[in-house]
């Protein structure tokens, strides 16, 4: 279907077109700079409408302006009468003629990429063995989201880790009103919907980078400080972030003395919404690598200043109606020192949005991240050369898969009522 | 508008009108004794447990069969000066029907 | 009546006539006072939206009155501006046209006003006590449940009152064209105009029936504890989504086919030719309608319908492509070969074809299904609606009304501001839109409060702002117009166009029983037939003879008071549930004094007429 | 003229549509209809969606007795029928039969509408069903309780159109408005027939 579509633009010279529009935005965050299979495939399909268009528009601007300059007024004309016509078939089956061809040739392309964007079976290697897939809960909240990884115990909040070897799989659903996730140089968007309707999709990024996420439904005051990162890394440095992300229980004692108070303060006052390790979704974001991210909730740059006020007025003015403000606690500067210099401390890999941008590229085929699956619902697969492409077996199954499948049906939803533990 | 008072002056025409409510009248009982029985017959699949696969369409279509009854017969469809009306109604289950449609499959899946 | 002996008239009793008219030129220019009024309103809130934009992280208004901001003014320009103008339009010309002295129902005429005025009163009270709607015009639920305070309630049972008029408007309009047309006015003869409005009344007689369920649903979800969107409870908060598309889509015809129509008008009247292909045009209205309510949900495309879903309504939404080509097509093949006047009307015309077929190509942009995942609530989709609504509907309004507005008050307003309007709000639209497509794409969600620094978003959001401010400067430069030229007040003569329809053939304004004796129609434009194979005259179809006008009412005014104050008892219930009482005592009381009261109206009779003058061109 | 109108005695064949005034309400009423249909189509089909929705609360299959319904909707058709006969004797100009007709109509409505009453009493008492229940219980009271409030509207239109023309017997002005309520109330009978079809017969089925 790609190749289709570039032999297209051949034809149209549309290249130029790309570079045209590539010019405009930001490359984290334009989907004229598309970094990921969806969006390029999106933007071969925006490019070709636009030429349809321009073509239509070029048609009727040269009618328009040929019949106003022709056919205006001239002085001393003012008695002429026209000739007054009808209408003529010839012409009018040929305007009606016309648009269906364009549109039917806007169409099926169209049809072609809504489903190949629907597709999240498993992706399989040039010689036909089912990759492994990654799958990742994806719950939106007022007004931040949260990421648990299927299968390998980790969560997380706000910055989503992907590897650029394959399409990640995202199950989303919403614990509160409807949200739409949406990384313009990755995927187009997709709604997250509240209990009972889970929606599926896959990312999938081809170089490394930070990509910006943004939520695109009207959620509430702080819609459009909703804002989250992809962090795509290599392969490798995908295993050891998951690997490091594991081995954090939340119990480390932090080195510094105030650090260590500001553990105790943190454990009296925010783990009731906030998890260190993988946990459960809660009522706040995970801070297993908070120190790690390159933004505070999503939006403000990560200094000190920031984080005071955060903590101190609980985001009210950063970011309106967000419910942390709903947090009982009264903290003196003291404590406030302590619990920020703590989750400083909370920096659990090497890998951080930094080794996306640092161009180190380590491979894997994530053989690691998917060991022998016991329960007889697929056979694991372990063995691989570790060269680029990832080779496995062709009978692993996704069971992955069925579980969302089972999710859908209305009703049952194992997210929602989560958040109201402890 | 004026000519009413002289319109019906002609008692035979008012015969023949009289005449005409009552065949009129006598398809409308026929009308209301075939409803009654559709009623009682989707009600008695029903009753009876008869197969869900079966009797659903059953008792859809004996539905649509009464509304049009009501439509034709005792709402006087089938008489003349009703184009417009008619129109309008089937417009109006056009969108119902799309209506429907839409609220019981792609509401979700 | 010139405006002296208006002013002699008194303000109380002027007040009285128009509370009490049932005359559908005096409803047209009550609905022209208020959909101006909200227009301004909607306009007042648009700059506000623009001037929070024109820099990043800006904090001119707060998050919370930002999303007031933005749903008032989605909500009141759809519903309180446009619409309501629209209905202007077609009050005052739509009986004239077809030769009529009146609407169907006078009485139902200044009910289905009067509703849209206290809806609209109603739902703009939330600004005062407490908070408007914030849920976005489309309410999303849950979040248009969740909701605090009372703002979605007003937006809920203002929506639900204007609806009714609405609703009333429609079947008046569908009844008028039905029954009321003069002799020989057979459909195949009616002006352009009056086809659009007809078939712009049928969307909306089937298409507000789903906005009024969905809105039930949502007040008695908000108020009376159910369970239709709560999904804790098994709701399921896209049936919202559904009922509103249903509605939404079609709604955008509404706006849309009625401006069409005065296009139809305007641009054989100046170009001194018939309209190109007029059955083409019936036809592709037509089928612009009945497509309209097969592709609603291709606002839902995120929503995750899945691929099937997705791709029949991305095809159904393309083939509207076709029809509306057709008419841009049958526009300029108008223009071909005529002898093109600009006047003011035309040239809004001629600013309104390359600017909506941008819109309409963004529409179908957006209609590919796959690449509405880039499109959706982007700035890309702000874009493309502002394209067809504004330099649509807008424009359409305008021309409109500047067109018909001597035939309205009998006076012209100053060509030559209009063509300084026209070029101001032009040129500020292009500038204000234009660059929004690439904002969408570049990656600004819309409905943001703010916009972050750095993203590279800067520049185009200030052009916008600077942009909107020209278009604030040219609405200014007509309104100074309209009062400039009404308190000079020169008269003009019945056709002072040159036109080519009925409304011409008599004097402006209007006798308040329109035509003397039943015009008789003789064709497609038949004051221009009359003009070149007769005296220019229209024949009349009927003796002169005695003329029967409806009597003049208040009890319109009440229902629609009663409606009012009965939403403020429903939505604050407790104490305030006997408001409930006295407001839906005085609807129904008002119902029932109309229906026990014989109204039979009364009658103008020959000799009074007689004394007129010949009632041509006066 | 215009006041010819209102003198009662000889009327045309079809006196509800004789006068423009009468053909617009004749026209204007069916239109109604046709947006009526839509109306309760958007009711139906939420019905549809979350007819299943019972949360917790009672399910379809737990509360409906078709034996009451049943009942109901005999009497529902069975006063279609009489005004029917009511419209009957209106074009035959007999005022007396079609009040008498009309009357027994507004009896057996009234018998509907107090059995739908005790019916949901009986829900909500005897089932713990409210209306707060589940998204099931809001989707059933909200279409049957619009149709329930349609025809309360019904009967209260036509007994102040039997009052207030009690004295004066038919003419070409109140013609339309008896005809166009016999229109209405047939159209609560259709909806009547698909909510006993979809809502209660369905509901058994599964
Ligand atoms: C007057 C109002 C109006 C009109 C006329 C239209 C016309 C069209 N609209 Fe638009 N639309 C809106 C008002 C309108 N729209 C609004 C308000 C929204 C946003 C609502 C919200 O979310 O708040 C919206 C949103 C909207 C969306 C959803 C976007 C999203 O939220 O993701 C889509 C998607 O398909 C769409 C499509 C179309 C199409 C295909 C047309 C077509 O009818 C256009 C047809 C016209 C032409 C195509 C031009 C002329 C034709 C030719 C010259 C012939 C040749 C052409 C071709 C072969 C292409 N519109
Ligand atoms: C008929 C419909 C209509 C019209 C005419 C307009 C007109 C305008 N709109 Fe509107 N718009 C919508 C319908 C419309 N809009 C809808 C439906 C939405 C979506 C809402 C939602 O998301 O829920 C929207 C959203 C919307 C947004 C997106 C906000 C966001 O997503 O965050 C923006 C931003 O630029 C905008 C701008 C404008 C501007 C600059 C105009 C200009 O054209 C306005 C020009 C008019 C004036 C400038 C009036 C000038 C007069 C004065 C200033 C004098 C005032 C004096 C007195 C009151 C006495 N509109
Ligand atoms: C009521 C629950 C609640 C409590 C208690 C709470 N928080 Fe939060 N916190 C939240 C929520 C919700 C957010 C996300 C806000 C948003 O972005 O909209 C958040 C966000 C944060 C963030 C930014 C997270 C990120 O990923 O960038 C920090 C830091 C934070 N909280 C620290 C604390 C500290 C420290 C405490 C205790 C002193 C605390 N929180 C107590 C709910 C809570
Ligand atoms: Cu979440 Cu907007
Ligand atoms: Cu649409």
């Amino acid at each position: 279907m790609k190749g289709w579509m570039s032999r297209f633009k051949a034809v149209f010279a549309l290249t130029v077109m790309a570079l045209i529009l590539s010019g405009c935005g930001e490359s984290f965050l334009s989907a004229l700079q598309p970094s990921g299979e969806g969006a390029s495939m999106l933007l071969d399909l925006m490019i070709l409408s636009i030429v349809i268009m321009l073509f239509v528009f070029v048609i009727v601007m040269i009618i328009y302006v040929f019949v106003i300059f022709k056919f205006r007024q001239k002085k001393g004309q003012e008695d002429i009468v026209p000739k007054q016509v009808e209408g003529s078939h010839a012409l009018e089956t040929l305007w009606t003629v016309i648009p269906i061809i364009l549109l039917l040739i806007l169409a099926v392309p169209t049809i072609q990429y809504t489903f190949a964007l629907a597709d999240t079976s498993p992706e399989t290697t040039e010689e036909g063995e089912e990759l492994d897939q990654i799958w990742v809960d994806v719950t939106g909240s007022q007004y931040w989201w949260h990421f648990e990884y299927r299968d390998i115990e980790v969560t997380t909040s706000q910055e989503l880790y992907i590897p650029t070897d394959r399409r990640v799989n995202l199950s989303m659903i919403s614990d509160d009103v409807i949200h739409s996730f949406w990384v313009p140089t990755i995927q187009g968007k997709m709604d997250v919907n509240p209990t009972g309707n889970t929606n599926e999709m896959y990312i999938q990024a081809e170089e490394e980078g930070v990509y910006w996420g943004k939520c695109a439904e009207l959620c509430g005051p702080s819609h459009s400080l909703m804002d989250f990162k992809i962090v795509a890394v290599s392969p490798g440095e995908f295993e050891q972030w998951v690997e490091d992300m594991q081995s954090v229980s939340g119990e480390e004692e932090p080195e510094s003395e105030t650090a260590q108070a500001g553990q105790q303060v943190f454990a009296d006052n925010c783990m009731s919404c906030h998890a260190i390790g993988s946990s459960p979704n809660k009522a706040g974001p995970n801070l297993t690598n908070f120190a790690d991210r390159e933004k505070l909730a999503g939006v403000f740059d990560m200094n000190e200043e920031n984080l005071r006020e955060w903590i101190a007025t609980k985001g009210e003015e950063m970011k309106p109606g967000n419910s942390m403000m709903d947090a009982p606690y009264d903290l003196s500067d003291e404590e406030i020192n302590q619990v920020m210099e703590y989750l400083m401390t909370l920096s659990p890999s090497e890998i951080t949005p930094e080794s996306a941008n640092n161009g180190i590229y380590e491979d894997s085929d994530l053989s690691g991240l998917f060991p022998e699956e016991s329960e007889g619902e697929g056979e694991g697969n372990s063995d691989s050369e570790g060269n680029g492409d990832s080779e496995s077996d062709s009978e692993s199954g996704n069971n992955s898969e069925d579980d969302s499948e089972g999710d859908s049906s209305e009703n049952s939803n194992d997210n929602s009522d989560n958040n109201s533990d402890e | 508008m004026a000519d009413h008072t002289n319109s019906v002056e002609n008692t035979d025409k008012h015969e023949f009108y009289k005449k005409k409510h009552r065949e009129q009248m006598k398809h409308q009982v026929v009308t209301f004794v075939m409803m009654i029985a559709f009623t009682l017959i989707a009600f008695g699949l029903v009753i009876a447990e008869v197969s869900a696969m079966f009797t659903i369409p059953i008792i859809l279509v004996l539905a649509a069969v009464q509304v049009l009854f009501q439509l034709y017969y005792f709402m006087h469809m089938n008489e003349e000066g009703h184009q417009w009306p008619a129109v309008m109604i089937y417009s109006g289950i056009f969108a119902a029907v799309l209506t429907i449609l839409a609220l019981t499959t792609i509401t979700w899946w | 009546m010139s405006t002296t002996a208006n002013q002699k008239a008194g303000i109380g009793s002027v007040l009285w006539d128009y509370l009490t008219t049932v005359d559908h030129k005096k409803i047209a220019i009550l609905y022209l006072i208020g959909g101006m009024f909200f227009f301004l309103v909607g306009g007042l809130q648009a700059m506000l939206i623009r001037i929070q934009l024109v820099v990043p992280e800006n904090e001119f208004l707060s998050a919370q009155f930002y999303n007031e901001v933005l749903t008032m003014h989605g909500t009141t320009m759809i519903f309180l501006a446009a619409m309501p103008l629209l209905f202007a339009l077609m009050n005052a010309v739509l009986p004239l046209q077809i030769g009529a002295r009146d609407v169907a129902f006078p009485f139902v005429n200044a009910l289905g006003f009067w509703l849209f005025f206290f809806g609209g009163i109603f739902l703009n009270i939330s600004w005062f006590t407490g908070g408007a709607p914030d849920a976005g015009w489309t309410a999303y639920a849950p979040l248009s449940v969740f909701s605090e305070g009372h703002g979605v309630d007003y937006y809920a049972i203002g929506l639900q009152i204007s609806g009714f008029g609405t609703l009333m408007a429609g079947i008046n309009f569908l009844v008028t064209v039905i029954n009321m047309r003069a002799p020989g006015m057979t459909y195949m003869r009616m002006p352009l105009f009056t086809w659009t409005s007809f078939i712009a009344s049928v969307l909306i007689l089937f298409a507000f029936p789903a906005l009024t369920v969905g809105l039930f649903l949502l007040t008695f979800d908000r108020l009376f504890g159910a369970n239709f969107f709560n999904p804790d409870m098994g709701g399921n908060a896209i049936i919202w989504e559904h009922l509103f598309w249903i509605f939404g889509h079609p709604e955008v015809y509404i706006l849309i086919l009625p401006a069409f129509g005065v296009f139809s008008e305007v641009i054989p009247a100046f170009a001194k030719k018939r309209l190109f292909g007029y059955s083409s045009m019936v036809f592709a209205t037509i089928l612009i309608a009945f497509l309209g309510f097969m592709v609603w949900a291709h606002h839902m495309f995120t929503v995750g319908l899945g691929p099937i879903a997705n791709s029949i309504f991305a095809v159904a939404t393309m083939a509207i492509a076709v029809p509306t080509g057709i008419k841009i097509f049958n526009w300029l093949f108008t223009l071909w070969g005529g002898q093109i006047r600009m006047t003011s009307p035309m040239v809004f015309a001629l600013g309104f074809i390359p600017t909506f077929t941008v819109g309409g190509m963004t529409g179908v942009m957006l209609a590919s299904a796959a690449a509405d995942f880039q499109y959706h609530d982007s700035y890309f989709v702000v874009a493309h609606f502002h394209y067809v609504i504004v330099g649509g509907v807008v424009l359409g309004i305008f021309a409109g009304l500047i067109y018909w507005w001597p035939k309205m008050f009998g006076t012209f307003l100053n060509e030559k501001l209009n063509h300084w309007f026209f070029w101001l709000f032009f040129i500020g639209f292009h500038l204000t839109f234009f660059l929004q497509h690439f904002l969408g794409l570049m990656g600004m969600p819309r409905r943001y409060w703010t916009f972050l620094e750095g993203q590279n978003l800067d520049l185009f959001n200030l052009i916008s702002t600077i942009g909107a401010f020209f278009m604030a400067i040219g609405t200014l430069v007509f309104l100074f117009n309209v009062v400039k030229t009404q308190l000079k007040g020169e008269k003009v003569s019945g056709d002072p166009w040159d036109a080519r329809t009925l409304e011409w053939s008599i004097p402006s304004p209007p006798p308040f029983y329109n035509f003397k004796q039943e015009p008789l129609v003789r064709g497609l434009d038949p004051l221009w037939i009359e003009k070149m194979q007769g005296n220019g005259k229209i024949q009349p179809a009927e003796p002169l003879g005695d003329i029967h006008m409806p009597n003049r009412s208040l009890t319109p005014f009440m229902i629609s008071l009663g409606l009012f104050i009965a939403g403020f008892g429903i939505m604050y219930q407790g104490g305030m549930w006997v408001l409930a009482g006295i407001g839906f005592a005085t609807t129904f009381g008002s119902m029932l004094y109309r229906s026990l009261k014989d109204d039979i109206g009364y009658h103008v009779h020959k000799e009074e007429l007689e004394e007129e003058g010949d009632g041509s061109n006066g | 003229m215009a006041e010819d109108v209102l003198k009662s005695g000889n009327l045309p064949e079809n006196p509800e549509r004789a006068t423009l005034e009468g053909r617009n309400k004749f026209m204007g009423f069916w239109f109604f209809l046709g947006g009526e249909t839509v109306l309760f189509a958007s009711l139906f089909g939420t019905y549809l969606a979350l007819r299943n929705s019972n949360a917790e609360g009672p399910a379809s299959e737990d509360i409906f007795g078709l034996g009451l319904v049943f009942i109901m909707t005999v009497l529902l058709l069975t006063s279609s029928l009489t005004s029917v006969y009511a419209m009957y004797h209106m074009k035959n100009n007999d005022f007396k039969k079609m009040q008498l007709w009309l009357g027994i109509t507004v009896v057996l409505g009234l018998a509907f509408l107090g059995m739908e009453i005790y019916e949901f009493y009986h829900y909500v008492h005897g089932y713990e069903f409210g209306y707060t229940t589940s998204a099931f219980s809001s989707a059933f009271y909200t279409l049957v309780g619009f149709h329930g409030g349609h025809v309360a509207f019904g009967l209260l239109w036509i007994v102040s159109l039997m009052i207030r023309n009690a004295k004066r017997g038919l003419n070409l002005y109140n013609t339309p408005k008896f005809y166009i309520a016999s229109l209405y109330w047939h159209f609560i009978d259709v909806v009547w027939v698909f909510i006993f079809t979809v809502v209660y017969l369905l509901g058994k089925v599964g």
